[in-house]
């Protein structure tokens, strides 16, 4: 698809007027523009990172179908895209340990 | 259809509780009788939740229209037309009436329509006739309360039931109770025109809710010009020709058109034949195992009469456990802590699984953490001109245990939260997963961004 | 604050991509240069999703004033006051845009304004000046596309962005493309009174959506009186005075005051330097690994300039990723199959996953379920007189790996779905939940309840 003659450049963008409309007789709320919008109050400063295994990828109740199986998780590769443990990972490994556990000593 | 001799499963009382077991048990191949003395649906869809959020919405509606002009729409709003309100309410009624009827008809459930009475642990007599049923669902729901003394006349002191048939918009109005229905109706009466003043006499407004969300209610209710007065108790009333004047335990007085009586609602369990059946009953409510099973094998209790939430969801919950368990299926029991609670007045509230406080007292205050976003950072709340906040509850590094919501349309959110909460979340692992764009849901996701340590859009 | 000779992370464009990869590379230490020609938010905050959302709850608010009566509220319906909507939504832009720069500032961020170019792969020229990063994140963003031939002149033909400055609602319209953007407008429009007619080549609107989506889209358009014209392709514009006549291959003509070109967008990345480093460019777009590396070590690239969906929240998502790599945290890659999309006209389209079509594509026609939910049976939809469904998709007797919703207000539930679908829940796991009642998220709930085949509130 060749790019159009002509494009409204981000040049234009920039330089096009911005209307600030009327303000004026906006209600009263928009005199607190002059505050941040938004606020968060952590009554306790929540921890900067998580705690545990907090990088990888696992679902609430993915961790729970290992917990059942007695599974630990970071022995599982997960099949999921970027080794996202899945489900089925988790009740693959429960197979293999109980294939595992068959097996004559 | 079985005979009256037996059916698998009889139950009395058609509400929410009764008729969602009725549609289990069937589905899962059980015979079903139904008692229903007035009409299918029972109170949430005839007298209670569906009627009062028709008339939240017509609020909604006049208030948009009200404030139409700061989006840029001219609008001239000319008033309520009650009759037209009514019309609308009852239409949705109507409708959502005939659809049940129809699963009713559809699931093969023998509708027996009379006012039933418990004669033996699986029997019951309606209009002398005896049914019978290898097991009995107590279904019979629950009824408006008042206080000691205080009569509900039904024209100048009335409930719920009578405030949904007026054919007016009273000019001014006491309501007594902060809690979900006198919010409600103060909330479409203030809408609609009414001066309202709500007199509760707990500490504050909306009091089973996490105290942030009562501040904002309260707040809000203020700019809304709804009067309330709280931490007071009601003393009388006196009838005056044209209205009411209400007199309270701190010596004030409030002049009104209407008192309506909004503190709660009993268990209709009276005169059932339920005691006599040797059903354990514990002022007024059926005491039932957390399997809903009453004192008396083969009966079970659901709904409104079971102590708890006194919720129409609940009350479906507990019918599908109950037929699930009679079948055989044994199925989990209903947390009433992972049901989630809606308010509807605005701004709505909504919320699940514990409150700050009762966090803090379960497990200790340094074992609790907790988040509050608020929703001047979320653009589309900005967009509807609310305020509120998304106020997240969690064990130290633990899952997440309370969700609170205060703001417009968050009744929406919980539905979310709820999984959060039930599949015991991690914050980070909700922080993983990113909202939409532009929506309100997005506060719930920076919540848990913030919460998991990597706030986005977060002032510190 | 690093030295211009060496940030941590280097990066060209202050969108939802770049910023959201700034905010997050601060927090984890990382010292930022952002580098932005225009302002900080990009599009979305000054030319998208904001912008638009305002206008579409203006027309929301203007729909509602004009359909109040039959709520029961007396209003009458003046007309739109564009200067008043302009204001209500240049408003809501600039609060949100100063709580930006606020966090810009709170997370220590250079901001580096004017215009850059890629000069080496660690290093941007801005005015002159070099910069340098020792990872480089490209997030130069989207712009309007048009059709070979077609000149957007600003005035008689116009694209998103000027369409956003209208200073008058144009009596009537041609919406070239009923994706996203043209349907978002022509539903604005139509609410604000105009003649719309949507022109779109391929066989239905939102075609990126599940089939029955776009039916019922086209259902309530029809109503709306929205005209639309599918499976047909444009031919030219010829311009007048006061107007422009379209005219189509099939031969149709469409007179209208405007046209407004809304065929998609493609990237922002010629001119920046890019090839000259040794960027691989496909069609104009980045090419990115799954980790978002492009093919220069030391180079990533976030958000639209990234082949796949163009949302804000996948720019937030991507944004976050890079940081995290850098930062050496590992991150899991961003599945834009898992990224939750918001259509917002009335009625709204919202989806997480697979359709229907591509579900069967990929697993097989008898490896895939459906089941549709129509909202007429939530009580909650029909308060608000909305119509629609909850449909999902599921592998058999496996997950949820499609949501698809149609009807007022949907967006919002959207991101219950999105957990859902992330989550690979399987539908019992959410029937075990009940939703609350009445909310729309309950149409989600009892699709689910009757996929695990435990139907509730169901006709056969
Ligand atoms: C104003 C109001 C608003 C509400 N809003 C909401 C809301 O938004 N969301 C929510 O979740 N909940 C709401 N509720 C609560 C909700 O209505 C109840 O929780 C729910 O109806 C309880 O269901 P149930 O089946 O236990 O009882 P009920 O719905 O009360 O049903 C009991 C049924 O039993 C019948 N019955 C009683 N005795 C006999 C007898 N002897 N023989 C035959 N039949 C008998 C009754 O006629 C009735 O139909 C509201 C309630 C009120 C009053
Ligand atoms: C009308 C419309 C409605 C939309 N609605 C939604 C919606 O509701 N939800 C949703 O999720 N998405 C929506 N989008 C899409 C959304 O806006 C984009 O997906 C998002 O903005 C992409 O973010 P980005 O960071 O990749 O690019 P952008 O937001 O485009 O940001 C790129 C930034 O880079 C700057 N830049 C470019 N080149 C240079 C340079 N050489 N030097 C310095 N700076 C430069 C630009 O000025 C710009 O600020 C909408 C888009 C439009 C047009």
């Amino acid at each position: 698809q060749p790019e159009p003659q002509a494009q409204p450049a981000p040049q234009a963008v920039a330089t096009a007027p911005q209307t600030p409309g009327p303000q004026a007789g906006g209600p009263s709320e928009e005199v607190q523009l002059a505050q941040p919008p938004s606020t968060s109050t952590p009554t306790v400063q929540p921890s900067r990172e998580p705690s545990g295994n907090g990088t990888t990828y696992v679902t609430p109740l993915v961790r729970k179908l290992a917990a059942e199986h007695g599974i630990d998780l970071t022995s599982v590769s997960g099949t999921g895209i970027g080794g996202r443990v899945r489900k089925q990972d988790v009740l693959a490994a429960a197979e293999a340990a109980k294939a595992a556990a068959a097996q004559p000593a | 259809m079985a005979d009256n001799a037996g059916f698998d499963v009889l139950i009395l009382g058609g509400g929410s509780g009764g008729y969602a077991a009725a549609f289990r048990a069937s589905e899962l191949g059980l015979s079903v009788g139904l008692i229903e003395k007035d009409k299918v649906g029972g109170t949430c869809l005839h007298y209670g939740c569906i009627p009062t959020k028709a008339l939240l919405h017509a609020a909604e509606v006049a208030d948009n229209s009200r404030d139409s002009e700061q989006f840029g729409v001219k609008t001239s709003f000319e008033g309520i037309d009650m009759a037209g309100v009514n019309a609308y309410k009852d239409g949705i009624v109507a409708r959502l009436y005939k659809g049940l009827q129809g699963l009713v008809k559809a699931n093969k459930v023998t509708l027996i329509e009379g006012d039933g009475k418990l004669v033996a642990p699986n029997a019951v007599e309606v209009s002398g006739t005896r049914y019978e049923g290898r097991n009995v669902v107590l279904a019979t729901g629950s009824r408006s309360r008042s206080l000691p003394g205080l009569e509900i006349d039904g024209t100048q002191v009335i409930s719920s039931y009578e405030a949904l048939g007026l054919d007016r918009v009273p000019a001014s109005a006491v309501v007594l109770g902060g809690g979900v229905i006198g919010v409600e109706f103060a909330s479409v009466w203030r809408s609609f025109g009414a001066d309202v003043t709500i007199v509760e006499a707990l500490p504050r407004l909306v009091p089973a809710e996490d105290e942030a969300a009562s501040k904002v209610v309260e707040r809000t209710f203020r700019k809304r010009g709804i009067g309330f007065k709280t931490g007071v108790r009601f003393a009388g009333v006196e009838r005056r020709d044209g209205g009411v004047t209400v007199s309270l335990e701190n010596g004030e007085t409030i002049d009104a058109e209407v008192l309506l009586v909004a503190v709660g609602r009993g268990p209709v369990t009276e005169g059932l034949g339920y005691e006599e059946a040797g059903i354990t009953i514990d002022r007024g409510f059926v005491v039932t195992d957390e399997r809903l099973r009453t004192s008396v094998p083969g009966v079970y209790a659901v709904g409104d009469i079971v102590p708890g939430l006194q919720l129409a969801h609940r009350g479906f919950a507990h019918g599908i456990f109950v037929a699930e368990d009679i079948a055989g299926r044994g199925p989990v029991p209903v947390d009433d802590l992972g049901i989630p609670k809606v308010t509807y007045c605005d701004p709505e509230v909504a919320s699940v699984g514990l409150t700050e406080a009762q966090a803090k007292e379960r497990l200790g205050d340094d074992k609790v953490e907790t988040l509050e976003y608020n929703l001047a950072g979320n653009g589309k709340s900005q967009i509807l001109r609310t305020q509120g906040f998304a106020k997240l509850v969690r064990e130290k590094d633990g899952p997440v245990i309370g969700v609170h919501l205060v703001g417009a349309r968050v009744g929406e959110l919980i539905a979310e939260a709820q999984l959060i909460y039930n599949w015991e979340a991690l914050p980070h692992e909700v922080a993983q997963l990113i909202h939409p764009h532009p929506t309100q849901s997005e506060a719930l996701g920076e919540a848990h961004l913030a919460l998991a340590g990597k706030p986005l859009h977060v002032h510190g």
